[in-house]
C-alpha cells in the first residue's frame, strides 16, 4: 500500500475514462469531474489514498483541499483500505423495522469482526450506513455495488459462503 | 538652513498640509467612467425605522446604514457571504421563518424586525447550540476578553445552559491541526464560521483552508497536515470569532484588558499599514492591524505582525565604543557623543558620509541631514540605490507610487517590472489580487516567474522586454492589453534599479508610463509607480538623501555615520582602514558589527517618528514603549552632536567634571542632563528647522527628561 | 383506484426489459418530435393545466417553476434529481432501472421547456446498478439521435450527462445538488438567489425529481386534461407510494393521489401485519415528515393536501408502516441518526442541533431522561426547523416533533425514575 | 435654554468628516474661535431649583443671548506650563480591535497626550512614569469637542483621522456562485 500511496497515477485505461468524465462538464469547470475522477481512482486502488488525492487536483488544476474536502465529505469514497468485499448494511428505519439488526449481527458473527473492521483474510469489511434506497426490499444490504434484498440471517450465511468461496 | 528649508518643503510640509484639497491625490478616488447611474433606492423599514438603499443591499448592510447592528459569526464584510452561523436571522414581517440578514437582499416594504420576539428567540437558539459543543475553556482561551462568541452570548444569549447531555455524551473534541509556527489551532473551539477558509480563498489567494468530515464531525483544516503557507497568514488570528486560531508567539502572553494599545504604523514594509501595538510592562506583547482603508484595510502582513518579537532580542542598550582591541566596550553617554563628536569635527568634511538605513525616521533623517551639512559636506545618501540618471530623484514622481495603494483596485491593467510584489508589499499584492478577482483587473509581469497568488501574463525575464514595450516595438499580448487600457498601472520594483541595467529600465519604464500617460483619457490617472522597499527610502530621498553609497565609498570616507544601516551596503573592507565608523541604531546588526562607536537608537514603536510609506504618505509612530536600556530616540541623539559643534570652544571649556556632574540620578538610572534644559539658549541659535513647533513640539524638551 | 390504461409507469415491478425496444413498445419517444415542435411554451402550459406537482417532496408546481426559467439566456441546465435518498423512498430507483426511457423522454421534453442545453441526471452513488441501466438506455437513446444534437429531428439540441453521487443525503437537496455537480461538497445554498437565476455553473437551472420528469411525456402525450382529471383537485394525477415497513408485502406501486391509505395498504401491500387494528403509526411520506398515528390513518387520503391538514405530509409519498410490536422511539432516534449522519455540517442549528437531538432521543430510547427534557427537545426542534439553510433542519426536527405529538405519553411512560 | 441646547447639538452634528487630512495643527483653528463653535450652556442655580412652572416662565423670558468668547484656561489650569505649550495632543477615534467584530465602545472620540518616556521600575517591575498626563485619555463624543477642550487649555493638538468607512458595496451571495473565472473562488 505504501508504495502504491507515493506514486499514484492512473492507468492508461482509466486515464481515457478520466478524460473523457471531464468532458462531461463545461470547459473552464473541470474541477467539476472531482467525484468521478475520485471513483475511479477508488475502481483502481480499492480506495482513495491520500497521493490520488493530490494527483486528481493536479489533473483537474483545483487546490488539494477542495479533493480532499470532497472525499471527506461524501460515505462512499473509502479513505482507507477495504476488504474485497465491503458489506454496507443498511441500519436506517425501514430496514430497522425488517430486522436488519438481526443481519447485522449475522453478519458481525459469522464474519467475527465488528463494523469497521476487516476481516483478518482481507475479504471482508463491514460497515453499517444510512437509508440504501431500497425500503421496500428491507432489510437490504449493499456488497461492493450490488444490493441484497429482503434478508433473512439465513440469506446472509448463504451470501458469505458464496462470496467466500468466489 | 536653507538647505532644510528645502528638504521640508516637499514632504513634510505637503504632509501637514492643512487644505483637504491638497489631500486629494492621497485618497481613493471615484473615476468620472466608473459614475454608475444610480439605481433608485429601495426602502424598507427596520424596526420601523425607514431606510433607504440600493437594490441588492442585504438588509444587515442596510440596517448597519441606520446604526442597527445584527450580530453575525461568518459574515465579514471583506469576505464573500457564507451565511452558515444563522445568527444573523431577523424577522420579517410576513415570512413564516426568520432569515439571514447577511444574505438576504432588501425588498421594497421590507419590515424587519431585528429585537422581536422571533428574532430574538432564534439568535438564543443559534447561540446555544453553538455553545453546546463549544468547551468552557474561557478562563485558559487567548481569545478570552476579546471573543465574538463571548460578546454575542452575553448579549444575546440565554441564560442558562440546557445541555444536560454533557454528563452522558460530553462535547465534541477535535484534533488541533499543525497549520505553522505562527497560529496555533485549539480546534475544539471551532464554530465553523468559515471567515478562515474564505480569507484564505479570496484574500491570501492561498487555497489551504477546507472543511472535512460533515455535520457535527466537520472540521476545519487543511490539506492533511499542511503549513498554511501564506503571507497574509495572521490575518485568520483575527479574524476567527473564536479562540480557535490564535498567535502562537502570543499565546498565554496576556489579556487584553491588561494591555496597553497604542496606534502607530509599522515600518517593515514600504507600505505603512497602521498597526496597535499592544504593550503591557513596558514590552511589546503584539501587534495588531488598524483599520485604514488607503492603506492596509484591516490586514496585517506576517512580517509585520510577527516580527515585534525581535524588539526585545540583540537590541543595543548601550552606548559603546571599541578599545584599544577592536573590542566595542559599553560606556556612557556624554563618552560616546563627545567621542563622534570629535570624530565628526576632526573629520574633513568631505570625508564625512551619512548613510541612512531601512528603519530611519524622518526627523533623525533630517536632523543627521542637517547635522551632515553643517559640517560642511553634503554627503547624506541612502542604503538602497535609485538611479540618478533622467530625472532622477528631484521629481517625487518618480520614486513613488504615484497611483497610490488603494487606487490600483481601480486599474485595470497592472504591469509588474521586476518586483515580487507579494514579497515585497504583501499587502499591495493583495490589493491587486482584490482587483483581479472583482475587478476584473489582468496583470503582466515582467520578471521572474513567481507565483503571486493570482493569474498573470507572464512576459518574460529580460529587461530588454522592458525596452521593447517602452518603443512600442513589442507585439507581445501584455503591451496590446496595457495600451487599450483606460487605466493601467505600471509598477517597477526599486530593487531592480540597482542592477547595472538598472537606469536604463527605469528610463524605459518612465518611457513607456510616459507613453501610456498622454494617451489616458483621464489625466487624473497616474500611470508610474515605482514600489521602494524599505520604509525611510521615500522620506529620505524626500529630504534630500543621495540615493546609494557606491560614489562616496570610493571617495575614502574618514567618518561614516550609519544612521540604521544594517543592510551590509557598508562593509570594512570598502573603508579605509582609518575610518571612524559610528553607527546608530536599535539593533546589533551589520552595521554595529563594524563599528567603531555605536550610539542606542531606538526601534519604530519607541519613539514618535514620521515614516513617508512608498506612495508618499507621511505618518507618524507613537512611542509605545520606553527604548530598553540607556537608547535614546535618534533624533534627540543626533541633535546633542550640534551642540557641541557650535560650542566647540564651550564644551572644551568645560571642565569634565561638570559634565559628569551633569549625570543625574532619575528614576533608579543615570541619565545624562545637558546643560540646557527647555528652551536652547539663544546664543546656541535654533539648532534645527526640524524643532519647529509645527513639526515637533515636544522637541524643547530635553534630551532626557526622566 | 387508477385504471389500467392510466398507470403511466406499466413497468415498474420490471417484468420486461427497461431498454429502449421494450420502451417503445410501452409508448415511449412515440410522437417526441411532434411534441418537441410544440415548443417551450405550449410545453409549459400544458404542464401547468397538469397541476403537476413535483414529485421530490416540496410538491411545488412544475410548470409553474419551468415558468420562472429566464427566456432569453446564453444557457440553461436542467437537472435530474435521482439522489433518491429519503429513508422509506425506493421510486426513482425503479424508474430509473425499469422505465429509464421514460425519465430521458421527460428530460428531452422538460430540456425543450425550458430551452436547456445540457441535462444532468445526478444519480446516488450507491445505484451502480441502477446507473448501468440509465447509462445503456441513454447510449441506446444517443445512438438513435433521440437525445444529442438535433434531438429527434426537431432541431434541438440536448446533451444529457450522468453525474454520480457518492452517499450524502444532502444532494437530494437542489442547490447542494449543484454544487455536487460543480463538484465540491454539498453544501445547500441559500435561496434567493433561486436556481432558475443563478444554478448550476451559475446558469438558470431547473432542478426536479425523476417522477416527475418521467411523468412528462405522458402528460404531454395524452394531454393535461386527462392528467388532472386523475386524484383530487390541486393534488391531480397518479404517484408512485413505497409502502415498507411491517406490511405483508412491501411494493411500489403507482396510485392516485387521494386515495385513502387504508386502501392503499391492505390492496397493494397485503395489509398491515396482523391486521390493520396491529397498526401503531404510519410515516405517510418519507421520514421527513411527522408521523401519524391509527387514528389518524383510518381515514387519511394521500395526498398533498390532506395530509399537510394532518400535520404531516406527502414527501415523496413513502409510507412506512409500523405495527404494534415497533418500539416508536427507537424507530424515529434511528431516523434523529440518519438526520444527524447526513447533516452537511454547514450551518449551526443543524449541525449542532441534529447531533443534539440524537443524544436526547438516545437517552429517551433508554428512558434515561428527566421529565422536563420533551419540552426541552420540543424547543430544540423548534429552534432547528426554519433557521437552517436549506431543508435538512426541518426533516431533522418534524419526525421528532411527531413523535412528541403524538407518543408523548409513551416517552413519559418510559421515563426511569 | 433649550433652544441652546438644541443650537448646541445642531453645532455638534455638522461635525468635523471623518475625512480631515491626517495632520493638522490648531493654528488653523484658532482664527475661527472654538468657542464659538460649541460652549455648554451655563445653567445658573435658579434654573436648576425652579419648578417646570416657574423654568417655562423663566424661558419665556429669556430672550437675551450671551456671546460665548474664547476661554483659555491654561493661565488657570495649574498645569505647569511645560506640559502647557510642550504637549501635545493627538485626537482620534479609537480603532476597532482587529480581533472583534464589535464596535459598541469605538463610537466616541479620544484625546491623549504624546508618550513620556517610562521606565520599569526595578524593584517591582512595574511600568513607571513620571508624566501624568501621558495616562490621561479623555472621551468625547464629537472631534470639534475635543478640539475645543485642548484649545481651552491651551494644548497643542492635531486629528489623526485615517480613513476607516470601507466604500459602501452591496453584498452579493449570489455572486458566490456566479460563472465567473474569478468571483468563484469563495470557497462558500
Amino acid at each position: 500500500m505504501k508504495e502504491k500511496e507515493e506514486q499514484f497515477s492512473f492507468t492508461s485505461d482509466n486515464l481515457r475514462k478520466a478524460k473523457k468524465s471531464i468532458e462531461m462538464y463545461p470547459k473552464g469547470r473541470e474541477g467539476s469531474a472531482v467525484m468521478p475522477l475520485l471513483y475511479l481512482v477508488q475502481e483502481q486502488c480499492g480506495w482513495v489514498p491520500e497521493s490520488a488525492m493530490r494527483y486528481v487536483a493536479d489533473m483537474l488544476h483545483i487546490p488539494h483541499i477542495r479533493v480532499y474536502e470532497v472525499a471527506n465529505f461524501y460515505t462512499m469514497y473509502n479513505l482507507k483500505p477495504v476488504g474485497k468485499y465491503l458489506i454496507q448494511i443498511c441500519r436506517t428505519t425501514p430496514c430497522w423495522l425488517c430486522n436488519s439488526e438481526e443481519v447485522l449481527n449475522t453478519f458481525k458473527k459469522k464474519l467475527g469482526i465488528n463494523i469497521g473492521e476487516t476481516t483478518k483474510d482481507n475479504l471482508f469489511t463491514l460497515k453499517e450506513v444510512e437509508c440504501l434506497g431500497a425500503c421496500v426490499n428491507a432489510p437490504v444490504v449493499q456488497i461492493n455495488n450490488d444490493f441484497y434484498e429482503n434478508l433473512t440471517p439465513e440469506k446472509v450465511e448463504n451470501i458469505i459462503a458464496e462470496l467466500s468461496s468466489k | 538652513m536653507w538647505s532644510l528649508q528645502r528638504m521640508l518643503r516637499q514632504p513634510l510640509s505637503r504632509a501637514l498640509a492643512l487644505s483637504p484639497s491638497r489631500l486629494a491625490p492621497l485618497t481613493a478616488r471615484k473615476f468620472a467612467d466608473q459614475v454608475q447611474a444610480q439605481p433608485d433606492n429601495v426602502e424598507l423599514f427596520i424596526d420601523d425605522k425607514p431606510v433607504s438603499v440600493p437594490p441588492g443591499t442585504t438588509v444587515l448592510q442596510a440596517a448597519a446604514q441606520i446604526g442597527v447592528e445584527i450580530p453575525r459569526f461568518c459574515y465579514h464584510e471583506r469576505l464573500a457571504v457564507a451565511g452558515n452561523c444563522r445568527m444573523c436571522l431577523v424577522e420579517v414581517e410576513k415570512s413564516p421563518k426568520p432569515i439571514a440578514a447577511c444574505a438576504m437582499p432588501v425588498m421594497k416594504g421590507m419590515r424587519v424586525k431585528t429585537n422581536s420576539d422571533l428574532t430574538r428567540k432564534a439568535r438564543e437558539g443559534v447561540m446555544e447550540f453553538l455553545l453546546v459543543n463549544h468547551p468552557l475553556d474561557c478562563p485558559i482561551c487567548d481569545q478570552g476578553g476579546e471573543c465574538d462568541l463571548q460578546d454575542q452570548s452575553m448579549a444575546f444569549g440565554s441564560d442558562k445552559s440546557r445541555f444536560t447531555d454533557i454528563h452522558f455524551s460530553g462535547k465534541r473534541a477535535v484534533e488541533d491541526k499543525d497549520v505553522g509556527p505562527l497560529i496555533k489551532t485549539i480546534m475544539t473551539r471551532c464554530i465553523h464560521c468559515t471567515r478562515c477558509i474564505r480569507f484564505a480563498s479570496e484574500v491570501a489567494g492561498v487555497d489551504d483552508f477546507g472543511t472535512t468530515g460533515r455535520g457535527t464531525d466537520m472540521q476545519v483544516g487543511t490539506y492533511v497536515e499542511k503549513m498554511f503557507l501564506s503571507e497574509l497568514s495572521g490575518n485568520i488570528i483575527d479574524l476567527c470569532p473564536v479562540g480557535a486560531l490564535t498567535s502562537k508567539p502570543y499565546s498565554f502572553a496576556a489579556r487584553p484588558w491588561e494591555t496597553r494599545r497604542i496606534d502607530s504604523v509599522d515600518v517593515l514594509d514600504p507600505l505603512g499599514s497602521n498597526i496597535v501595538v499592544a504593550t503591557r510592562t513596558n514590552e511589546v506583547l503584539r501587534i495588531l492591524p488598524r483599520t485604514n482603508e488607503e492603506i492596509n484595510e484591516e490586514w496585517l502582513s506576517d512580517k509585520s505582525r510577527f516580527a515585534c518579537d525581535g524588539l526585545k532580542r540583540q537590541r543595543l542598550v548601550t552606548p559603546m565604543i571599541a578599545d584599544s582591541r577592536g573590542n566595542l566596550t559599553p560606556v556612557e553617554w556624554e563618552e560616546a557623543i563627545v567621542a563622534a563628536a570629535r570624530a565628526l569635527r576632526d573629520c574633513p568634511p568631505n570625508k564625512l558620509l551619512a548613510v541612512a538605513g531601512e528603519l530611519a525616521d524622518a526627523e533623525s533623517l533630517v536632523a543627521l541631514k542637517d547635522l551632515v551639512n553643517r559640517l560642511g559636506s553634503e554627503n547624506a545618501c541612502t542604503e538602497q540605490y535609485f538611479p540618478l540618471e533622467g530625472a532622477g530623484t528631484d521629481l517625487r514622481s518618480s520614486y513613488v507610487l504615484n497611483t497610490k495603494i488603494a487606487n490600483v483596485e481601480d486599474a485595470d491593467f497592472v504591469l509588474l517590472i521586476g518586483t515580487n510584489v507579494r514579497f515585497e508589499a504583501p499587502l499591495l499584492n493583495a490589493r491587486i489580487r482584490k482587483a483581479f478577482i472583482h475587478k476584473e483587473t489582468d496583470i503582466a509581469s515582467i520578471g521572474p516567474k513567481v507565483d503571486l497568488t493570482y493569474e498573470y501574463i507572464h512576459v518574460g525575464d529580460s529587461a530588454s522586454i522592458v525596452k521593447d514595450f517602452a518603443t512600442g516595438s513589442s507585439s507581445h499580448e501584455a503591451l496590446k492589453r496595457l495600451e487599450s487600457a483606460k487605466r493601467p498601472v505600471v509598477i517597477i520594483g526599486a530593487d531592480q534599479l540597482k542592477t547595472p541595467e538598472g537606469p536604463a529600465l527605469l528610463a524605459y519604464t518612465q518611457e513607456l508610463a510616459l507613453r501610456l500617460q498622454d494617451k489616458l483619457a483621464d489625466k487624473e490617472w497616474k500611470v508610474l509607480n515605482v514600489l521602494q522597499r524599505t520604509a525611510s527610502q521615500v522620506a529620505a530621498l524626500d529630504i534630500g538623501y543621495t540615493p546609494g553609497v557606491g560614489k562616496y565609498l570610493q571617495d575614502g570616507p574618514k567618518v561614516v555615520f550609519l544612521l540604521g544601516a544594517d543592510a551590509g551596503v557598508v562593509t570594512r573592507e570598502a573603508l579605509p582602514k582609518d575610518c571612524v565608523v559610528i553607527y546608530q541604531g536599535h539593533h546589533g546588526d551589520a552595521g554595529a558589527a563594524i563599528a567603531d562607536i555605536v550610539l542606542p537608537g531606538a526601534a519604530y514603536t519607541e519613539k514618535r517618528g514620521t515614516f513617508v510609506n512608498a506612495e508618499g504618505r507621511a505618518q507618524q509612530t507613537l512611542p509605545a514603549v520606553t527604548p530598553p536600556g540607556k537608547a535614546r530616540e535618534d533624533w534627540k541623539i543626533i541633535r546633542e552632536f550640534q551642540i557641541p559643534r557650535f560650542c566647540a570652544a564651550w564644551i572644551q571649556r568645560l571642565p569634565a567634571t561638570r559634565l559628569m556632574s551633569s549625570v543625574h540620578l532619575v528614576g533608579g538610572r543615570p541619565m545624562l542632563r545637558l546643560p540646557v534644559r527647555g528652551a536652547i539658549p539663544a546664543f546656541l541659535g535654533t539648532p534645527t528647522s526640524i524643532l519647529s513647533p509645527n513639526y515637533v513640539p515636544d522637541c524643547h524638551s530635553s534630551f532626557a527628561t526622566r | 383506484m387508477l385504471k389500467e390504461q392510466d398507470k403511466i409507469f406499466t413497468n415498474l415491478n420490471g417484468k420486461e426489459t427497461p431498454l429502449l425496444e421494450g420502451a417503445k413498445k410501452r409508448g415511449s419517444w412515440q410522437k417526441t418530435k411532434e411534441l418537441l415542435d410544440l415548443g417551450s411554451e405550449k410545453i409549459i402550459e400544458e404542464v401547468k393545466k397538469s397541476g403537476l406537482r413535483g414529485r421530490g417532496g416540496a410538491g411545488f408546481s412544475t410548470g409553474l417553476k419551468w415558468s420562472f426559467m429566464p427566456k432569453n439566456t446564453s444557457k440553461a441546465y436542467l437537472v435530474v434529481n435521482a439522489d433518491e435518498s429519503e429513508p422509506g423512498t425506493c421510486k426513482d430507483r425503479d424508474i430509473s432501472r425499469y422505465e429509464p426511457h421514460k425519465l430521458l423522454e421527460g428530460i428531452l421534453l422538460a430540456g425543450r421547456a425550458i430551452s436547456a442545453s445540457v441535462a444532468y441526471i445526478y444519480i446516488r452513488g450507491e445505484f451502480y446498478n441502477e446507473y448501468l441501466v440509465l447509462k445503456k438506455a441513454l447510449e441506446e437513446a444517443y445512438k438513435e439521435n433521440l437525445i444529442g444534437k438535433n434531438a429527434c429531428k426537431s432541431g434541438y439540441d440536448l446533451d444529457v450527462f450522468i453525474h454520480r453521487g457518492a452517499g450524502a443525503y444532502i444532494c437530494g437537496e437542489e442547490t447542494a445538488q449543484l454544487e455536487s455537480i460543480e463538484g465540491k461538497k454539498g453544501f445547500p445554498r441559500m435561496k434567493p438567489p433561486f436556481p432558475a437565476g443563478v444554478g448550476l455553473f451559475g446558469y438558470p437551472t431547473t432542478i426536479n425529481n425523476v417522477e416527475t420528469i418521467a411523468m412528462v411525456p405522458d402528460i404531454l402525450n395524452r394531454g393535461g386534461e386527462w392528467f388532472a382529471s386523475l386524484g383530487k383537485p390541486n393534488n391531480t394525477g397518479t404517484k408512485v407510494f413505497c409502502i415498507s415497513g411491517h406490511v405483508n408485502n412491501p411494493c411500489n406501486v403507482e396510485e392516485e393521489l387521494g386515495i385513502s391509505l387504508r386502501e392503499l395498504i391492505e390492496k397493494y401491500a397485503g395489509g398491515v401485519r396482523g391486521g390493520w387494528d396491529n397498526l401503531l403509526a404510519v410515516i405517510p411520506g418519507g421520514s421527513s415528515v411527522p408521523l401519524i398515528p391509527k387514528s389518524i390513518c383510518d381515514t387519511i387520503e394521500m395526498d398533498f393536501d390532506s395530509l399537510r391538514a394532518a400535520q404531516s405530509g406527502l414527501g415523496t409519498a413513502a409510507v412506512i408502516v409500523m405495527d404494534k410490536s415497533t418500539d416508536i422511539i427507537a424507530a424515529i432516534e434511528r431516523l434523529s441518526h440518519f438526520y444527524m449522519h447526513e447533516s452537511c455540517g454547514q450551518c449551526t442549528p443543524c449541525r449542532e442541533g441534529t447531533g443534539w437531538m440524537w443524544r436526547i432521543m438516545r437517552r429517551m430510547v433508554a428512558g434515561n431522561i428527566k421529565p422536563g427534557e420533551v419540552d426541552k427537545l420540543l424547543d430544540l426542534t423548534t429552534q432547528i426547523e426554519g433557521h437552517t439553510i436549506c431543508a435538512l433542519g426541518d426533516a431533522a426536527a418534524w419526525p421528532v416533533q411527531g413523535l412528541i405529538r403524538h407518543f408523548r405519553h409513551i416517552i413519559e411512560e418510559r421515563i426511569v425514575t | 435654554m433649550l433652544q441652546a441646547i438644541g443650537a448646541a447639538a445642531r453645532l455638534s452634528r455638522t461635525g468635523l468628516s471623518r475625512s480631515l487630512p491626517a495632520f493638522s495643527t490648531s493654528s488653523r483653528l484658532s482664527a475661527e474661535d472654538p468657542a464659538r463653535r460649541k460652549e455648554a450652556p451655563i445653567i445658573d442655580n435658579e434654573t436648576v431649583f425652579a419648578t417646570p412652572e416657574e423654568a417655562k416662565e423663566k424661558m419665556t423670558q429669556a430672550v437675551a443671548i450671551t456671546v460665548p468668547t474664547k476661554v483659555d484656561l491654561s493661565s488657570i489650569s495649574g498645569v505647569p506650563e511645560e506640559h502647557v505649550k510642550n504637549r501635545r495632543v493627538r485626537i482620534y477615534q479609537p480603532p476597532k480591535n482587529a480581533m472583534q467584530s464589535g464596535t459598541n465602545n469605538i463610537h466616541h472620540w479620544e484625546m491623549e497626550f504624546d508618550t513620556r518616556q517610562r521606565w520599569e521600575n526595578p524593584l517591582m517591575g512595574w511600568t513607571s512614569t513620571g508624566d501624568p498626563l501621558s495616562n490621561l485619555k479623555i472621551q468625547f463624543t464629537s472631534p470639534e469637542e475635543a478640539i475645543e477642550h485642548c484649545e481651552k487649555n491651551g494644548w497643542i493638538w492635531f486629528l489623526d483621522v485615517p480613513k476607516i468607512e470601507k466604500d459602501f458595496k452591496p453584498k452579493n451571495y449570489g455572486v458566490n456562485f456566479a460563472w465567473n473565472r474569478r468571483t468563484r473562488v469563495s470557497t462558500k
